[in-house]
């Protein structure tokens, strides 16, 4: 198998004015194979938007990166250095997550395929325009979109030309950053849907960046759990969901409301450490009801027995 | 954060730029000159417009170490009318921005705050008042309540109040639309208690910004004013006055043969602009937290 | 794209209702003031023939009638455009403000011409070097320039001009070229009219003549327009829609074609339609006083120094008239352009 | 723990009575102002609220939700109809005693972020109400404090200015100060929608103590079928600006009438987890 895409230690910050730096990801290590589903999961601040960033291309120039970043066996990041050349839109392409304002409101529909397409393939306006209408037709939208402005389009349709767009390309990764997010219950279930059909369909490798399990759960097939600016969990979704090995991806499960079951809601009290200081202990401890003596070193990825599932997580055995 | 703490922040973050500190540096001069400016100058009563006893002699001289700036058509000493402008050019400035911030900032606050007819008509006052020229009105008081510091003043205010209605109309009105308002009014607190706590607090950092930069546009204006010979009478130490009397003395013979009496009062207006420029500059990125990043041109 | 019909009209109705504020307020200013408007309107006259024009005066203004059917009076005689002679001129007050805006607005037009163009470039240019020295000096350059008080300027370029050509750059066009060749201006804007008659060597005058005053209103639009610039550019970088385009692979010249300078063009209209009209204020001082050109500021002066109320109430109305056409045009073109807007 | 409020509720003890109303807004567009003046958001909504009862109104985006809670909250005059409030018309009255009345309700708004003024610290944010009433200082801290305690926040918290909080915290902090008038209906406006799952899970149980201990009337406005559930009893289901469905909430999820509210549910479920076989009733 190819890797798709692979972190060793990367850390990624951002300095603010006062020249305090922030760390988003603090070390992650990460592996995602070629044509595969896989999702990150995560609350807001555990810097999963940051590190999709990084692998889309468009972390912001105020940001300080640390280690390394392979797409494809091409380093992208190494150390500080960044180099997306012949990445971006040629082998990563992005879904945003704010459908709203990530499509040019001066723009046509038309015109964004047109730019993408000639900048990326140098095809003529004609040529695009017909594949353009292609893909639009396969997430189920006519060719009068083409002519319409992004704001005359309702929210499901702005995402949907987004997935065109990402798909139009014909690149080998897609990276989806909460594409659910903002939208309606019934309209995220087709979204899911649509999104998980055409990645299967085209072959792509999905990294899919999510803070609804649920959803995760439904068309990816491996989960990374990432808490504090590390992943602390990675394995089959299966596995995830239903034997979760590290407190926090248990304490996930236990909070999520569930339909038709009012079993009670078990939150841990707290919130997630402040990142603007380095620890070293693990960035759970404060909040685990797990936690003993040896949880002042942070554990590192542990492998789980006859299971491709790693846990950062000293007393993974006790937890599930 | 409180408003103190978020000022002595925006100070600390500021000092560190070159331009800002030069801004603070020219400013803090123009303010001391303007306090201390009859204490220094060589020939205090001049500096006032008094033709000296001894004018016939000391006419039009150009600068040298007993007038540094020269002497006018009516043998007065320059440097020290120049000396003595800046205090009106303070008081020109400072006053006709304070006033119509006042004014301006208390209609477009109630503008968007108390909504319907009001709204209307206050907004339609501001847009009259926003196209009326400032020179226009000059002159026009100039032919009925004749010259004056008030005449500038007055006309500025006229034609400058709109301007700040309009900005505090902008801020305000996304301001009021946010939730902390609607709790407050849902509390039953009164209109006079909410507007100076949630609506103008939190518009006042953007309007400060605003007015600091204003100030040099203002000064300009007034000077313009006075200039064409429409406020300060001749005589007067003011800037633009100097140039004026200096034009029509003489027309624009005094340009080519005594330039220093064109050269040194437009120095000194441009340096005061200057200076409350190079200090609202920085302070205007600082109003937009995303601009404070380092962006630029990444990809 | 069509902007709808209904905001144009919504926008004219209130430009319409702000012309007829000024007309009465301008009303009022006359009334309110100290002394006699009939007096004012009069002209201050002095000896034999003070009792009658004042009293011709007083039935101009219908001062006897109630006050809205004065303002009504009024307002019809300007929109009318009958105001009477100017007293300074003699000839119809209406005619003589035109006379004086064609001489200003040509000035103005063209500063704006290369300003605009200039301002965005600076900003453009200093936006895309961001954090280097040629950023920070164009960042200096503007403050620099929108500080300086034009009449100033222009009084040292007139200098530097007599002192290095030897050329004194007085008035619009020289007099005798004028007379030498026949030209007879049409519209008024004299750059124009000599084209139009093939008149080269009056073209070359007016040109030469037009572009030390140009030069010196230049610096607030300039000034204004680069700092300006700068920062929507700086803006727009930060939109999620150009960080979407980065991700899809479109280069970096098409992005700032298409989606960063597209986005900069309204508000760039909009804040050149404002600087617009702090800029007629500049050339009024300008032309008038530094220059000697005949406009608008010439005509002020006089009105000033013949105590002429009337053309100082043609010259209110008039400009403030002038300012609102703009900025109404400022805003239908602008939401013209923005797909966004519908109102 | 949710089992047992059912039956405490009075019935005729109407607390909050919405009849016949229509609602929306002026559109000012010009000429054609004349001939169409309002945009109707809300269209004839008759709803009760009886005292002590937990009442969720669940809607998508665009339902008119927030145009329902301001005109329940007497923000905007309905176009038609009418609006109780403990018995009073209130738009029958003028603002003065109109506010008297919607004291009574305490008001948690959808979004932490602007719902508290970043340059007050949380302490003056939270005495607002009691300042409104026109309470001795000493009263005021003193309840300010207390207040504090019983959601279970540090006192430190007080001097805080609300940058300085998570998004929890001013959710918790906004709680405190719908409370601490001792409002007698509870109005939740999206309350967890901005938070995080299992910050979402602590105000729900936060959220459910204190029904468990005040009895406050609750009236929860959420889009999330799965926090209505636990916030509410009974339940409006809003659709375009018209009520589809009302009842008991258990059963609209198990048994959905309108074809509307099957799908909502239908989509809710499609969005679960994979694994999740305890779909339908309990």
């Amino acid at each position: 198998m190819v890797l798709a895409i692979q972190a060793k230690n990367l850390k990624i910050g951002y300095m603010d004015e006062e020249e305090q730096i922030t760390w988003a990801t603090r070390g992650v290590d990460l592996s995602v194979e070629e044509g595969e589903s896989f999702c990150i999961v995560g609350e807001s601040g555990c810097g999963k938007s940051t590190l999709a960033s990084a692998i889309a291309g468009v972390l912001p120039p105020h940001a300080l990166t640390m280690g390394k970043l392979y797409i494809f066996n091409q380093l992208v990041i190494n150390e500080s250095e960044r180099n997306y050349n012949g990445i971006r839109g040629k082998v990563v392409s992005l879904i945003p997550q704010n459908p709203g304002t990530s499509l040019n409101p001066f723009l046509t529909i038309g015109d964004h395929f047109y730019y993408i397409l000639r900048d990326v393939k140098g095809l003529s306006k004609s040529d695009s325009i017909k594949i353009a209408q292609e893909y639009l037709s396969k997430v189920g939208l006519g060719k009068d979109v083409l002519e319409k402005y992004p704001h005359k389009l309702s929210g499901g349709m702005q995402q949907r030309v987004l997935i065109a767009i990402a798909l139009a390309s014909e690149v080998k990764i897609i990276v989806a950053d909460e594409p659910t997010s903002s939208i309606d219950a019934n309209l995220r279930a087709q979204i899911l849907n649509l999104l998980s059909k055409l990645v299967k369909e085209f072959k792509v490798t999905l990294l899919l960046v999510t803070h609804d399990l649920a959803s995760a759960s439904k068309i990816c097939d491996r989960i990374a759990v990432m808490y504090a600016g590390k992943v602390i969990e990675t394995g089959l979704t299966s596995s995830i969901i239903s034997k979760p090995r590290h407190p926090y991806t248990r304490m996930l499960l236990d909070s999520v409301p569930l339909l038709g079951s009012k079993k009670s809601l078990n939150p841990l009290p707290g919130e997630p450490p402040s990142l603007v200081e380095d620890f070293t202990w693990c960035s759970f401890r404060d909040r685990c009801p797990f936690r003993i003596e040896q949880c002042s070193v942070e554990p590192p990825l542990i492998p789980v027995e006859d299971e491709p599932h790693l846990v950062r997580c000293w007393r993974f055995r006790e937890v599930s | 954060m409180t408003l103190p703490s978020l000022y002595s922040r925006i100070m600390r973050r500021n000092l560190r730029r070159t331009r800002f500190k030069i801004g603070v540096a020219l400013t803090t001069i123009i303010v001391i000159l303007s306090i201390i400016a009859p204490l220094i100058a060589p020939y205090p009563s001049e500096g006032y417009g008094y033709v000296p006893a001894n004018a016939s002699e000391r006419k039009l001289l150009p600068p040298s170490t007993q007038f540094p700036f020269g002497t006018d058509a009516l043998g007065r000493d320059l440097f020290s009318r120049v000396l003595t402008g800046t205090r009106t050019a303070v008081i020109q400035a400072v006053s006709v921005i304070l006033i119509s911030l006042l004014v301006g900032m208390i209609i477009g606050v109630c503008a968007a705050y108390f909504k319907g007819l009001i709204e209307v008509t206050l907004n339609y006052f501001t847009e009259l008042f926003m196209a009326v020229p400032s020179i226009v009105i000059a002159l026009f008081l100039r032919l009925t309540i004749g010259q004056g510091l008030h005449v500038v003043i007055i006309s500025l205010v006229i034609a400058w109040w709109a301007w700040y209605s309009r900005i505090a109309y902008v801020y305000a009105k996304s301001i009021v639309e946010l939730e902390y308002v609607t709790l407050a009014k849902l509390s039953g607190l009164s209109a006079l208690k909410i507007i100076p706590r949630h609506v103008i607090r939190n518009i006042f950092q953007a309007l400060t910004v605003q007015a600091i930069s204003d100030l040099g546009s203002a000064l300009l204006e007034a000077s313009a004013i006075n200039f064409m010979g429409l406020g300060l009478p001749p005589g007067s130490p003011e800037w633009g006055v100097i140039l004026y009397e200096a034009i029509t003395e003489r027309g624009i013979e005094a340009f080519l043969f005594s330039p220093w009496l064109v050269v040194f009062p437009g120095l000194f207006i441009f340096m005061t602009t200057l200076g409350f420029s190079l200090i609202a500059d920085p302070l205007r990125e600082d109003l937009d937290p995303r601009l404070r990043r380092r962006w630029k041109l990444w990809f | 794209m069509p902007v709808s019909l209904n905001y144009i009209f919504k926008r004219t109705m209130l430009s319409i209702l702000v012309i007829l504020g000024v007309i009465v307020f301008s009303y009022l200013l006359l009334m309110l003031t100290p002394g006699d408007p009939a007096v004012k309107w009069a002209g201050n006259p002095r000896g034999p023939g003070a009792v009658k024009a004042i009293e011709l005066a007083r039935v101009e203004l219908g001062l006897d009638k109630p006050l809205y059917v004065q303002i009504a009076n009024f307002i019809y005689n300007f929109l009318t455009g009958n105001l009477g002679l100017s007293i300074a001129y003699k000839i119809p007050v209406s005619q003589v403000v035109i006379s004086g805006f064609t001489a200003t607005l040509e000035l103005i037009l063209f500063t704006y011409l290369f300003s605009i163009p200039l301002g965005v470039w600076l900003g453009l240019y200093s936006a895309i070097k961001r954090g280097s020295r040629i950023d920070s000096f164009i960042q200096s350059l503007s403050i620099v320039l929108a500080s300086t008080p034009t009449f100033w300027l222009g009084s040292l370029i007139l200098l530097a001009s007599n002192t290095f050509t030897g050329f004194l750059p007085y008035g619009r066009v020289s007099s005798k070229l004028v007379l030498s060749t026949g030209f007879t201006p049409i519209t008024g804007f004299y750059l124009l009219d000599s084209l139009i008659q093939g008149n080269i060597p009056v073209f070359i005058d007016a040109l030469v003549r037009i572009i030390p005053p140009a030069l010196a209103i230049s610096v607030y639009p300039i000034g204004v327009l680069a700092r300006v610039t700068r920062t929507l550019i700086a803006e727009a970088l930060l939109e999620d829609y150009v960080r979407a385009a980065v991700a899809w692979g479109i280069k970096r010249e098409t992005i700032i074609r298409q989606f960063v300078l597209r986005s900069i063009i309204p508000p760039v209209i909009q804040i050149s339609g404002l600087s617009f009209v702090y800029s007629l204020v500049d050339a009024m001082v300008v032309e008038t006083v530094v220059f000697g050109r005949e406009g608008l500021g010439s005509i002020l002066l006089d009105s000033l120094h013949k105590a002429d109320f009337r053309v100082t109430l043609a010259l209110a109305v008039y400009l403030t008239a002038f300012y609102i056409i703009v900025n109404t045009l400022v805003d239908i073109v602008q939401a013209t352009i923005d797909p966004r807007i519908r109102l | 723990m949710l089992e047992i409020q059912r039956g405490v509720i009075e019935l005729n003890n109407e607390v909050i009575k919405l009849q016949d109303v229509t609602a929306g807004y002026k559109t000012v567009t010009g000429f054609k102002s004349i001939l169409k003046r309002y945009q109707v958001v809300l269209k004839d909504i008759n709803l009760t609220v009886s005292k002590g009862e937990r009442v969720a109104i669940i809607g998508e985006s665009g339902s008119g939700k927030s145009t329902l809670l301001k005109v329940i909250m007497g923000l905007l005059k309905p176009i038609k109809g009418e609006v109780y409030v403990y018995g009073k018309q209130i738009y029958k009255l003028p603002w003065r005693e109109r506010v008297k009345i919607i004291r009574k309700i305490g008001y948690v708004p959808q979004d932490p972020y602007s719902a508290l003024n970043p340059l007050l610290t949380v302490k003056h944010a939270i005495s607002e109400p009691l300042e409104a009433l026109g309470l001795k200082d000493e009263i005021i801290e003193q309840r300010v404090r207390e207040a504090v305690k019983f959601v279970g926040l540090p006192q430190e918290v007080l001097n805080s200015t609300p940058d300085e909080l998570s998004g929890g915290m001013r959710q918790r902090v906004l709680i405190v100060r719908a409370l601490v008038a001792e409002p007698e209906i509870l109005i939740l406006d999206e309350p967890t929608s901005a938070l995080d799952v299992s910050i979402q899970a602590q105000i729900i149980n936060l959220l459910n103590d204190i029904y468990s201990k005040l009895k406050t009337t609750m009236i929860t406005v959420t889009h999330d079928l799965a926090v209505a559930q636990y916030l509410a009893d009974r339940a409006f289901i809003l659709r375009n600006g018209s009520i589809s469905e009302e009842g008991p909430i258990d059963q609209i999820l198990s048994n959905p009438r309108s074809e509307y509210t099957r799908k909502l549910v239908l989509s809710y479920y499609v969005t679960s987890f994979k694994n999740n076989k305890s779909v339908g009733t309990e």
